[in-house]
């Protein structure tokens, strides 16, 4: 029984476009295989949970767990399908060990964006009486909500674009991202508008990969690793479903997630406390619009925080040092990639794109269009995890 | 035998196509009866938090309160633009070609908005805050199309 | 786990083949009301929900967020899991690791379905690979007509048992007011229904059904305050199945299998050596009367193949020695993503003694409960009315 | 709006939700669907740890959680290990199109193999004409027609021999 859980590993593959080599298992299984061996587990003496992250209607199978059963080793063993975002999972790999039912879990988030047509999908997430036969998909629900969200706090095009100048170039320095590359304000607002005022740079990428993670409780993951990231604050939130149903350039789902995680983890000023972010920008605006949720800065003061160089890699509070999702991350393995980048940052391991002295790590991921479902991970090292 | 690697990558197509129904229950029924029939935009009024709702809905998300037929009131069908964005791509489950303009529009009476189609209007004339009032279809089936799209009020 | 956990509150339902008068927000809706009702409780004293359903069924991505309103989730922590058609138990079994963890008092738990809504054939042959299988899928009915000539072949079995499988569970679906398919039929009507797939007729199976399921957990200081009849979870078990091997079709194979495999874990978590001695009343998540029939065997309440001797005997009927689904069970009510939570909730009224009609006559303190989705997975719940029992 | 609720009309709304999809085999399953469809015979695999063999080939043992690599060619014959006779006129999703009943679908394992492969066998709808155990051999569409899908295989067919010929 523990009172702590770690993450004791990460793995991921080199995300790309599309891997026409590989199904959903195959890539899956590359990132399960490499996380057990960097731990020196085995599923069948150590792994006594796994969770699996995905979307039937992504994967294109029922029940697609029956898919990356064998991989994730929950054949005759206990195994669970979190059909949310990858952060969830975290969340949720949590709770099962500080209940004590288990030891050791492995976290599996994967997704092939390249098998399908991601509007297509997301339109099914549309409620079928209302809102549906609109046509409406995550793009122009976040449209809507760039929009609302400028306009209510007089961001311009040239700030969401300084999001993507900075995560494209954090990108460069991570080996994992594809979408990367040192770009100005300037070609970010001459790439095609696909629906005003987001512009295809603004967007991350479709992408095919995988993550896979090993949490542990705190005698076990100190015989895994010499750096256990201890999760100390956790955090999730059901905001309303209809667009029209709450202003969309407020986060009150992100504020109550984020004050849960923060108050487990005796944060009080996550500007302060906090060393390094890592969280869920499938758009540019939505880094500055979850920054204010997540109390970083008053509402409409992320844009600012970005030109003065605060979330810069090299600044106060670095913001997606990794490249975030612009730098090309599947959907649903968002948020376990935004859980492994901040790990990493804080074992020390992020390659080309640590962040120094970085003791406490933030993760954010959502759910649904325009966040109707947050998760937040706090995460410390040594000493401060306590 | 050959090793795994040697095979080339082979990718198939298809797709999987499901026949849905939804039902809309008695609430939402008399939400697209009286659209259907009467040209008229009703709305749910949630009294234990002063809020009028779109969609009407049989509870209030904010505050559980079970609402009923007896909670419906008239809402707009005039209201304010809240925001819009121009789709420049097409998708198989759009209602119409590229490029669509849509809104969410806060009908008067209402303390929700309503997410629609915009037309009528060229993309620039849009502008927050700007009034706006339903078209509603000539052939009404009982679905969200029997609202054309709403267009800028008196223009 | 760290803390006890017990069931104080849950509601059902109306299960029905039509259910147009509700979308699906008004439909789990409905159960969350009938839960919070039985505990007693507002929504605001709920710390976390949880749903279950069966992701794609209707055709919909992302149903907890539209869902919202009607779980009473706005504004709380909370989650969705998918796990097949044992995702009622999956979610039973996440809410109690909820509580167990010291973070939460008090979770919902839901699970629904609302099978007329979508193309429940097209999905569910999606259920096989895309690239292999799929063109040939057999569906749900073929794989337990196979089970059903396997187990005919090797222990002598015939029609007239899965009849009686059949009767018993819509018999006794007559006494449950929420069940679906309440049939007064005889072991002869069965035999004469229609024959889907040799030699398994249209009795034989599970209906599609519309319905939702809600199940409160708290933690045992919750529960001693504030519900009078607090059922506790005393063990759970999951054991999923490898893709494409569904070897329990074929009932003399000797391959571990996950419902035995399950069940000797869960035994062994709680000591049980006579799974017949130990439980008063089974709920057993049966998609066809085969299914039930090796059931039994699989949880030990018989040897390999005896299971048909004791329906035959009448020993699992409402009122024999050894009740198994009182309720109906599954071949009365399946709204797939609830089924498995009802099972518990079953079981969890009959340990309460509030099961109205379907009430078995001995004295319950404990019953057990399982589930089946997927490729042959399984979640196990052990129930008991004391916790030192 | 003053109308009882049991006399309302209930409105309901028609959606067909179409989603595409592109599915890479990935690499086990697209040498085993390019030998199916080129050359007419299965190939499995052996887990290498306990030795059986699996079809379709998968990239792992579920029972020993390690890779698979090595191939083994199978031949097209195998005994029918159970069976049920369809009388429900199931849709091939890829197609569109309903198998037309009544048929016989049963699971046959092939020789030296430890997976079984669902498909339809070819014999009479008649209980007495199909006993579990009995022998068959695959037969495949011509090599023009396959696809690189189990629909490449038409059916198995019994094999003439003394055991199939004695009831």
């Amino acid at each position: 029984m523990s009172e702590r859980v770690a993450i004791a590993g990460v793995a991921q593959t080199v995300f790309k476009p599309k891997r026409v080599d590989a199904n959903y298992a195959e890539l899956a299984y590359e990132a399960i295989e490499q996380v057990l061996d960097q731990c020196g587990l085995t599923i069948q003496d150590d792994i006594d949970n796994s969770i699996t992250c995905s979307h039937d209607i992504w994967d294109g199978q029922t029940i697609s767990n029956i898919g990356i059963t064998d991989v994730a080793g929950g054949h005759l063993r206990n195994e669970e399908k979190m059909a949310m975002d990858g952060s969830t999972a975290v969340y949720y790999g949590a709770v099962g060990i500080l209940s004590g039912a288990f030891e050791c879990t492995l976290l599996l988030a994967h997704t092939k964006m390249s098998q399908t047509d991601r509007n297509i999908v997301n339109n099914d997430a549309f409620d079928p009486i209302y809102t549906r036969k609109l046509g409406l998909d995550y793009t122009s629900a976040a449209a809507l909500q760039a929009r609302r969200y400028m306009h209510r706090y007089g961001i311009s095009p040239e700030q969401t674009a300084g999001v993507v100048v900075k995560n494209l170039g954090n990108a460069v320095d991570n080996p994992v991202a594809h979408n990367r590359g040192v770009f100005s304000v300037e070609d970010v607002l001459s790439s095609a508008v696909v629906a005003d005022p987001i512009r295809r740079m603004d967007m991350a990428p479709d992408t095919d990969g995988a993550v896979a993670m090993i949490l542990a409780g705190e005698d076990k993951a100190r015989g895994i690793t010499d750096t256990p990231v201890w999760i100390t604050g956790i955090g999730t939130c059901y905001d309303a479903y209809y667009l029209g149903d709450r202003d969309l350039s407020e986060c009150m789902a992100l504020g109550r997630a984020a004050q849960r995680a923060y108050s487990m983890a005796g944060i009080t000023n996550p500007r302060d406390q906090i060393d390094v972010i890592e969280l869920g920008e499938e758009f540019s605006y939505q880094e500055l619009l979850w920054l204010e949720g997540l109390g970083v800065c008053e509402p409409g003061g992320a844009a600012a925080l970005l030109e003065s160089g605060f979330t810069r890699r090299d600044g106060a509070l670095p913001v997606n040092p990794s490249g975030g999702l612009l730098g090309g991350v599947p959907a649903n393995v968002m948020g376990l990639n935004r859980v492994a980048e901040a790990a990493l940052q804080v074992m020390g391991r992020a390659d080309g794109h640590q962040v120094g002295g970085v003791k406490t790590a933030l993760a954010q991921g959502h759910s649904g269009f325009c966040g109707q479902h947050h998760c937040v991970i706090v995460l410390q090292g040594g000493k401060e995890g306590r | 035998m050959k090793e795994v690697n040697e095979t080339a990558p082979l990718e198939v197509d298809q797709h999987i196509t499901a026949h849905s129904r939804y039902y809309a229950g008695t609430i939402g029924s008399l939400f697209y009866t009286t659209l259907r029939d009467e040209k008229k935009i009703l709305g749910i009024r949630c009294a234990a938090c002063d809020r009028v709702l779109w969609p009407p809905r049989q509870t209030c998300g904010r505050c559980f309160t079970q609402l009923s037929e007896k909670d419906f009131v008239e809402i707009g069908p005039n209201g304010t633009l809240e925001t819009f964005t121009r789709v420049s791509y097409s998708e198989p489950v759009h209602p119409a070609p590229a490029p669509l303009i849509y809104g969410i529009i806060r009908l008067d009476g209402a303390d929700t908005g309503i997410t629609h189609l915009i037309g009528g209007v060229p993309f620039e004339a849009l502008r927050v805050g700007m009034r706006m009032m339903p078209v509603f279809s000539e052939e009404r089936h009982g679905d969200i199309l029997d609202i054309r799209w709403f267009t800028p009020l008196g223009e | 786990m760290k803390r006890n956990v017990a069931v104080i509150g849950g509601g059902q339902t109306r299960h029905a083949a039509r259910r147009h008068d509700v979308n699906q927000v008004e439909l789990v809706n409905e159960a969350v009301r009938a839960a919070l009702l039985d505990a007693r409780m507002t929504i605001d004293e709920i710390d976390t929900v949880l749903l279950g359903n069966m992701e794609f069924f209707e055709g919909c991505h992302m149903t907890d967020c539209w869902l919202a309103d009607g779980l009473g989730a706005y504004g709380k922590p909370g989650l969705k899991i998918t796990t097949g058609g044992t995702v009622g138990a999956t979610i039973v079994s996440a809410g109690a690791h909820h509580v167990a963890s010291g973070l939460f008092d008090t979770v919902l738990c839901v699970g629904f379905e609302k099978q007329e809504e979508g193309d429940t054939g097209a999905i569910l042959s999606g259920v096989a690979h895309p690239l292999y299988g799929r063109s040939m899928a057999g569906a749900a009915v073929g794989y337990f007509a196979m089970m059903a000539t396997s187990y005919m072949a090797a222990w002598g079995a015939r029609e007239e048992h899965s009849a009686m499988v059949a009767v018993k569970a819509r018999q006794n679906a007559r006494k449950n007011e929420y069940a679906h398919l309440k049939l007064d039929i005889t072991v002869q009507d069965a035999l004469n229904s229609r024959m889907l797939a040799y030699p398994i007729r249209m009795l034989d199976m599970c209906p599609a059904s519309n319905g939702a399921c809600a199940v409160i957990l708290a933690d045992e200081k919750t529960a001693g305050d504030r519900c009078e009849k607090p059922v506790w979870i005393r063990a759970m078990d999951t054991a999923h199945n490898e893709q494409f091997e569904l070897d329990w079709r074929d009932v003399t194979t000797r391959k571990p299998i996950f419902s035995k495999t399950s069940a000797a874990r869960l035994y062994r978590q709680l000591g049980v050596s006579n799974p017949l001695d130990y439980f008063d009343v089974f709920e057993i998540y049966e998609p066809a009367t085969w299914a039930e029939m090796v059931w039994y065997e699989d949880l030990g309440m018989c040897g390999p193949g005896e299971g048909f001797r004791m329906i035959e005997e009448g020993k699992t009927a409402m009122d024999g020695p050894h009740p198994v689904n009182p309720s109906g069970g599954v071949l009365s009510t399946n709204c797939i993503g609830a089924s498995a939570m009802l099972r518990i909730w079953e079981a969890a009224l009959q340990i309460r003694g509030d099961a109205g009609g379907h009430q078995v006559p001995g004295d319950v303190r404990r019953a057990l409960a399982t589930a089946y989705g997927g490729t042959n997975w399984t979640v196990l719940t052990a129930l008991s009315r004391d916790l030192d029992d | 709006m003053n109308k009882e609720p049991t006399e309302r009309e209930l409105v309901s709304i028609p959606i067909t939700v179409d989603v595409p999809y592109r599915f890479a085999a990935g690499k086990y399953m697209a040498r085993f669907l390019t030998e199916l469809r080129d050359n007419g015979r299965f190939i499995g695999i052996r887990c290498p740890v306990c030795g059986r063999v699996q079809m379709p080939p998968r990239v792992v043992c579920a029972v020993c959680h390690v890779k698979n690599g090595e191939w083994v060619k199978l031949g097209l014959e195998g005994s029918l290990a159970g069976f049920t006779i369809m009388y429900l006129p199931l849709t091939d999703p890829t197609t569109g199109k309903a198998h037309e009943p009544p048929f016989v679908y049963g699971s046959v394992r092939l020789d030296g193999c430890d997976s079984v492969v669902d498909h339809l066998i070819d014999v009479e709808p008649d209980v007495d004409k199909v006993r579990v155990g009995m022998r068959l051999r695959a037969v495949f569409r011509p090599r023009e027609q396959r696809t690189g899908d189990l629909s490449d295989i038409v059916h198995f067919a019994p094999v003439d021999n003394e055991q199939n010929r004695t009831p």
